[in-house]
């Protein structure tokens, strides 16, 4: 390994920007001649809009345009899609409710944009907009999943009878109730997969411009996936045809999930753009951010794990109610569905698993994929059973979970996964190595002695990332292709340029994907540039998301690579005279086998540009390849999370006291880097658990709105976190990458709410385990010890 | 519209501003210092954070009115632009105490204000307590703890504090 | 936000004058309650007095057994002054304990109690030491003081100019967060003053911060977290929401109490 | 958000007195806190602007108070409703009973209110207190008005 290579904990190329505030964040970009604009949202979480009068706010000072949603119906624009086809049991395609960006007629959510005001500032636009005078008819609201597809539940959408958007199932029925009747045991429990605000710190922005004199449009977006933007907005809304759309994302603060999707905000954003004929400005207030981002998780699920007489499992019956919100996002309905189910069988040997998922629609902010996008939540759903049924069976959790681990690759789950590698002892050996496990007898009766609880619980997960083979989604109803294109441009200089279809929003790409070129070409990393995040300098691209930027846009890169040395060794054997087939390359350099006759990685790059040297009528000049890379299996990284907690009774606050996490992510191209997300991870996942609370009200108004009544982690909630690995290899793609961007928020909800039950001796306590809610549970349980 | 004069990064400027302009504002849009982020509208994440006279503060939550004469220090101002990095900025690229990068200015500054508090040797709890005011999405503190504990060390008798409190 | 006049006094008389002339002006001590409300726009007076300016509004000292703190001397001057440290210990650490470190260098002891927000520490401090707030006008009790949640013995045109808090024997201060708002969820004062024993509570109830007379008497037979073993407080009164139920809010006030009392005579917190 | 209050009154008056009093426009706009017009649209209507204040918040909502269930001298349900512009939407009501006791009237009220958009969202923590704290001074406010000191 070289001190930059694959392997190598290089320092981010990206940092120096950041470091001294010169990054370049969609806010910060300013146009000539920008306008402000100003979203005028529903208050109601559900309401007929009657008429909105905007005459007296269109005379005020500085406004260029106040348009209201009948304006924007007027346009014939299209609406915006979820982009995943899912059918319910009986066949029946999924009940994808229209969803314009600007609602007219009714508003479905707190939230629901339903007028605009453009103006010189901000401040100018907010003043119009306070005249701007909607005559709301509120109508009744349901918010609770459970009670949405209830008889006499209000209707959202005409055409979602009983609000339900789909039955959908998977896995075999008979055989699992089968199971479940003829098991030794039985574990049941319910859960509420608690709904979270992704909270990315940089709050989503939009910037429009248009080009009347080429008819263009250019949108600066914080987005995840440029290119996806350009499809929907061009294809599905038909607001220009894509060679007239360009769709650019500069450095983006943070995504998690939440930036993927095709807002309302970017759409009308390019729509005033063009009516009011000036670049036009866009960025949420966070109290904006909270009623208007993608929602995460939000499950209400029953399940049943059956056993037999020896601990193994037999069975798993998982019936869940999926809260879609109030529209159905770009990828909502995939997500408790094939992200979700398909991972029911964890790390697990289990014959039989029946999973029913209904989704519903609420008059809530809608719900799309939040980090790790129903692997969290089947992770919660399988760790929860097998370490209660470990407690029900008097079985230590990590000997019950050795006992059922799949141990043959590859596996073939009942839940339509193939597993193609892993090593589920030795992470779980590590892990237990590492943390101490068992010193953990000892350290409980410290805490006794302090008058504290302690727990200790694990999470050993599995999650399917590398999304995804095309063929595969294709049939599972996507709407896309999952592959990933890359180009590779050699200069004639021998400094390169890496163009991906990813985007990186704090992954750091920008080092990793440059290691790998210059692992290859023998290159210092800083001869490599990485270029990203515009439609108009990367060809195509799917963006980044579920661990896939690593799997698979790293492996279009290696394809790219593979053609690029091709060729330069075709023009190295016309520099040195010698056959083709006799060229080696390695360590930058071309030599003739067995020979010291050698071209140097520039002398080649700049030869393939003069193009003196070769027959240009067989081989063109230049040295550019592009690739496209699509995968042939999803990856499955896993690991082993233990997370131990200790609960002060008086007051029920549960400190997380220490972590270990030994993850098997295969190759790992820069540990620095992988350790960063471990971390990252686990923070939110500790948050979904300990502290994240999304309250809607039973009239649908979300009164944790703001980081007054939402917390999320901050440094003083999280230990330092103990972090390792175990490697085997992915052998679905070139590099053996599986993924490591949602691994810590897969496994940490499940670890630490089985540390928590660990410690109150009872399973009955939902996500978020706040204090109060801890202290409830004890209270009830008469389990407080005496006041000290 | 009221003319304010300061002095920031050690230039001075005057600016005329309607009287409802916060300071992260005339940073961010009439000086077009970006560096300094705004993450939330109640005075939490920490993102904007610079230091006003010496002094970690929030720039969302100060109108640039109430800043006639004072001395302001953003992250651009850290260090020179032509020169050697900030060893508290040095050591949050060396520990890999960020990701996307957003929070990460309001980060640095608050960092070099708790040294400048609480002095070179820091321990992990006194870190931790006093990045309450600064929310990080992506980096779970743990690498933003070893960067702040190490740019601490390293700022002892390297003569960089901050600028603003000269 | 909405537009406003924006005024900087120099003197105490040029502020009363100008809040006196205008109805609706707000003073600007710290901001940090008032400049988001009015970012969001729940709150949009014509004209902001802003306060820092006002000579002789700042500083700290001791006159013989009370500490006198300046309405406008900030969060982070009063943690880590050596006379507040030294005379009120307690004291010195609350005002370590509000808000952020950034928020600390902003935001003023006058601005808070003014502003008497129910999760707030200083209300609880000054009942609990049975301060005197000093305006341009009078000297009032902190007992008269804190009427109600976000309310005061203030009329119009009236400043706050000085705290002036008796040097008690013993006192300590717990606080249970909010995590998300990071005010106090509650947070117990106790302070013991000769004979003198207060229990203050703020967070916990629903009209603001208040006395715990049944552990004050229960303190003056012996001030150890002993006396108070057993003892809560009714739910009725306390505040119920996201963040805790009124009996949760209840069961913390014994818990805390006992833990500051704990900490005033130099016990283990825990 | 919801919030549901209940409170009573013994009032030295007579039902009669305290009922003509609750239909009595001038007593309703000099109780309803912060109120600052309440104007007739109708027997049972009135338009109403009310600002509301909850420490540093300060919003002005216009809407309607109006007169429903109307039971004399036993009681009835007064509602309001207001929009407060960005701050959202406010609206409430309160059955309010009288019943004959100790010589005067018992007054017993049960307050229903709601709040929505802005405040709601980002005032959760003040809600509680505060609508508690309207309903209180309402019915203070008019325990006041029946009193036969005041005038």
């Amino acid at each position: 390994m070289s001190v930059t290579g694959i392997g190598a904990a290089v320092r981010r190329k990206e940092d120096r920007r950041f470091i001294t505030g010169t990054g370049h964040y969609t806010d910060d970009i300013n146009r000539p001649g920008q306008a402000s604009i100003y979203f005028i949202r529903s208050p109601h979480a559900h309401a007929k809009i009657k008429k909105i009068d905007t005459h007296e706010a269109a005379r005020m000072p500085g406004v260029a345009g106040v348009f209201t949603g009948e304006q924007f119906a007027q346009d014939k624009l299209g609406n915006l899609i979820c982009g995943w086809t899912v059918l319910s049991k009986d066949g029946s395609p999924m009940k994808m409710a229209p969803h314009a960006a600007l609602a007219a007629g009714k508003a479905n959510h707190v939230g629901d944009a339903v007028a605009v005001v453009i103006a010189d500032t901000l401040a100018q636009a907010k003043d119009a907009a306070e005249k701007v005078v909607v005559d709301y008819e509120p109508l009744p609201a349901v918010v609770d999943p459970a009670k949405a597809a209830a008889k006499g539940a209000p209707l959202i959408h005409e055409s979602a009878p009983n609000n339900t958007i789909y039955n959908w199932h998977l896995g075999d029925a008979d055989a699992t109730n089968a199971a479940l009747k003829n098991a030794k045991h039985v574990t049941t429990l319910e859960f509420i997969n608690n709904r979270l605000v992704p909270n990315a710190m940089e709050p989503r922005a939009a910037l429009a411009e248009y080009d009347a004199a080429s008819g263009s449009l250019t949108l600066w977006n914080a987005t995840q996936n440029p290119h996806v933007a350009r499809l929907v907005i061009a294809a599905f809304v038909g607001m220009a045809p894509e060679n007239k759309l360009r769709v650019i994302a500069p450095d983006v603060g943070g995504g998690f999930g939440s930036k993927i999707f095709i807002y309302p905000e970017e759409v009308v954003c390019l729509w005033a753009a063009r009516k009011v004929g000036r670049p036009v400005k866009w960025t949420a207030e966070r109290s904006e951010s909270f009623i208007t981002d993608a929602h995460g998780r939000d499950h209400v699920t029953k399940a049943q794990m059956a056993f037999d007489g020896e601990g193994k499992i037999t069975g798993l019956k998982v019936h869940t109610t999926a809260n879609l919100g109030a529209y159905m996002s770009t990828f909502s309905s995939a997500v408790p569905t094939f992200l979700y189910a398909t991972l029911l069988s964890g790390q697990y040997e289990i014959p039989h698993i029946y999973c029913e998922v209904d989704a519903v629609y609420t008059n809530t902010v809608p719900v799309d994929a939040y980090r790790g996008a129903g692997r969290p939540e089947a992770t919660f759903v399988v760790e929860r059973l097998v370490e209660a049924g470990a407690r029900e069976l008097g079985v230590d959790p990590a000997v019950l979970r050795q006992k059922n681990f799949v141990k043959k690759f590859p596996y073939q789950t009942s839940v339509a996964s193939l597993y193609d590698a892993g090593d589920y002892h030795a992470s779980l050996a590590k892990a237990l190595e590492i943390h101490d496990y068992k010193g953990f007898a000892k350290r409980k009766r410290e805490s006794e002695r302090n008058g504290k609880l302690r727990g200790i619980g694990f999470a050993t997960y599995i999650e399917a990332c590398g999304v995804a083979p095309s063929a595969l989604v294709g049939q599972l109803g996507a709407g896309v292709g999952l592959w990933e294109s890359a180009e590779v441009r050699v200069n004639p200089t021998g400094s390169v340029e890496v163009l991906t279809g990813c985007h990186q929003h704090g992954q750091g790409h920008e080092t990793t994907f440059a290691q790998l070129v210059a692992d290859r070409l023998g290159l210092s990393i800083d001869q490599v540039n990485v270029l990203h995040g515009d439609t108009d300098t990367v060809q195509f691209g799917m963006g980044t998301y579920g661990s896939r930027s690593g799997a698979v846009g790293m492996s279009a890169i290696v394809k790219a690579l593979d053609k690029v040395e091709a060729k330069a060794k075709k023009i190295a054997a016309h520099l040195l005279e010698a056959a083709e087939g006799d060229i080696v390359f390695k360590d930058g350099k071309f030599t003739v086998a067995g020979t010291d006759k050698s071209a140097a990685w520039g002398e080649v790059a700049l030869g393939a540009y003069v193009a003196h040297k070769f027959p240009t009528s067989e081989i063109e000049p230049g040295l550019k390849e592009g690739a496209f890379y699509d995968p042939t299996n999803f990856t499955f990284p896993a690991g082993c999370h233990i997370c131990e907690v200790e609960i002060d009774p008086e007051t029920g606050e549960a400190t997380v006291v220490s972590w270990t996490a030994v993850d098997d992510f295969g190759t790992v191209i820069n540990p620095m880097i992988v350790e960063g997300q471990v971390h990252g991870g686990v923070a939110q996942g500790v948050g979904q658990a300990l502290l994240e609370h999304t309250v809607y009200d039973d009239k649908g108004q979300l009164v944790s709105g703001s980081y007054m009544d939402y917390a999320m982690p901050r440094a003083d909630n999280l230990p330092s976190f103990h972090v390792d690995t175990t490697v085997t290899k992915c052998p679905s793609n070139p590099l053996g990458i599986k993924g490591c961007g949602e691994a810590g928020a897969i496994a940490a909800p499940a670890a630490v709410m089985n540390a928590i039950t660990n410690a109150l001796g009872t399973e009955l306590i939902d996500m978020p385990a706040t204090a109060p809610a801890i202290w409830a549970v004890l209270h009830k349980a008469n389990k407080m010890p005496r006041a000290a | 519209m009221a003319a304010v004069s300061l002095t920031v990064n050690g230039k001075p400027v005057t600016a005329d501003v309607d009287p409802r302009t916060l300071l992260v504002q005339l940073l961010r849009e009439h000086l077009r210092l970006t560096g300094t982020h705004v993450g939330c509208d109640t005075s939490q994440c920490g993102a904007c954070v610079v230091h006003v006279n010496g002094k970690a503060t929030k720039s969302c939550t100060v109108l640039a009115l109430q800043l006639e004469g004072a001395n302001v220090l953003t992250i651009e101002g850290l260090a020179a632009a032509d020169g050697p990095l900030h060893p508290m900025q040095e050591a949050f690229r060396e520990n890999h105490g960020l990701q996307c990068g957003y929070c990460t200015p309001g980060m640095i500054m608050t960092a070099v204000d708790i040294v400048r508090r609480k002095g070179n040797d820091l321990d992990d709890h006194t870190i931790r307590e006093e990045l309450e005011g600064n929310i990080c999405r992506c980096t779970g503190y743990h690498n933003i703890v070893k960067a702040i504990a190490a740019g601490a060390r390293a700022m002892r008798g390297s003569g960089a504090t901050s600028r603003a409190a000269e | 936000m909405y537009a406003f006049t924006f005024h900087r006094p120099q003197t105490l008389r040029q502020a009363a004058s100008l809040l006196a002339k205008n109805e609706e002006a707000k003073l600007l001590a710290g901001g940090h309650s008032l400049l988001p409300t009015m970012k969001l726009r729940l709150a949009g007076p014509p004209q902001l007095i802003d306060l820092s300016l006002v000579e002789g509004l700042a500083g700290i000292e001791q006159s013989g057994r009370s500490l006198t703190i300046g309405a406008m001397t900030r969060h982070n001057d009063v943690n880590t002054s050596p006379v507040a440290q030294q005379a009120i210990p307690a004291l010195a650490k609350v005002a370590g304990m509000i808000g952020d470190p950034a928020v600390r260098h902003m935001g003023t002891i006058g601005g808070s109690i003014a502003n008497n927000d129910p999760n707030a520490d200083y209300p609880a401090v000054c009942l609990g030491l049975g301060a005197t707030i000093i305006t341009n006008k009078r000297r009032i009790k902190a007992d008269d003081f804190f009427t109600g949640m976000f309310s005061t013995a203030l009329e119009p045109a009236e400043i706050i100019t000085k705290v002036s808090f008796p040097i008690p024997k013993k006192a300590a201060y717990q606080k249970f967060r909010n995590q998300a708002s990071r005010f106090a969820l509650v947070g117990v004062f106790v302070s013991k003053r000769g004979s003198e024993i207060r229990v203050a509570v703020t967070g916990a109830g629903s009209n603001g911060v208040f006395r715990v007379t049944s552990f004050e008497e229960a303190l003056k037979k012996r001030f150890s977290p002993k006396s108070l073993e057993g003892m809560s407080i009714p739910a009725d009164g306390m505040n119920s929401d996201i963040h805790g139920s009124a009996e949760y809010r209840a069961h913390l006030v014994g818990v805390l109490a006992r833990r500051a009392v704990a900490e005033a005579i130099g016990k283990s917190a825990a | 958000m919801a919030m549901t209050m209940t409170g009573e009154y013994q009032l030295p008056a007579s039902q009669q007195t305290v009922w003509d009093k609750l239909n009595d426009p001038a007593v309703l706009k000099a109780c309803i806190p912060g109120c600052e017009s309440l104007d007739k649209t109708s027997d049972t209507g009135f338009a109403a602007v009310a600002t509301i204040k909850i420490g540093p918040v300060k919003a002005k909502f216009k809407g309607n108070v109006s007169l429903s269930d109307l039971d004399p001298p036993n009681g009835y349900k007064i509602s309001g409703q207001g929009e407060g512009g960005v701050a959202g939407f406010a609206k409430g009501g309160a059955t309010v009973k009288l019943v004959p006791k100790d010589g005067g009237t018992l007054l017993s009220y049960t307050v229903e209110a709601q709040i929505g958009g802005k405040l709601a969202q980002l005032g959760q923590r003040l809600i509680n207190g505060a609508s508690k704290k309207i309903a209180d001074d309402f019915f203070a406010n008019f325990a006041n008005a029946v009193s036969p000191r005041s005038p």
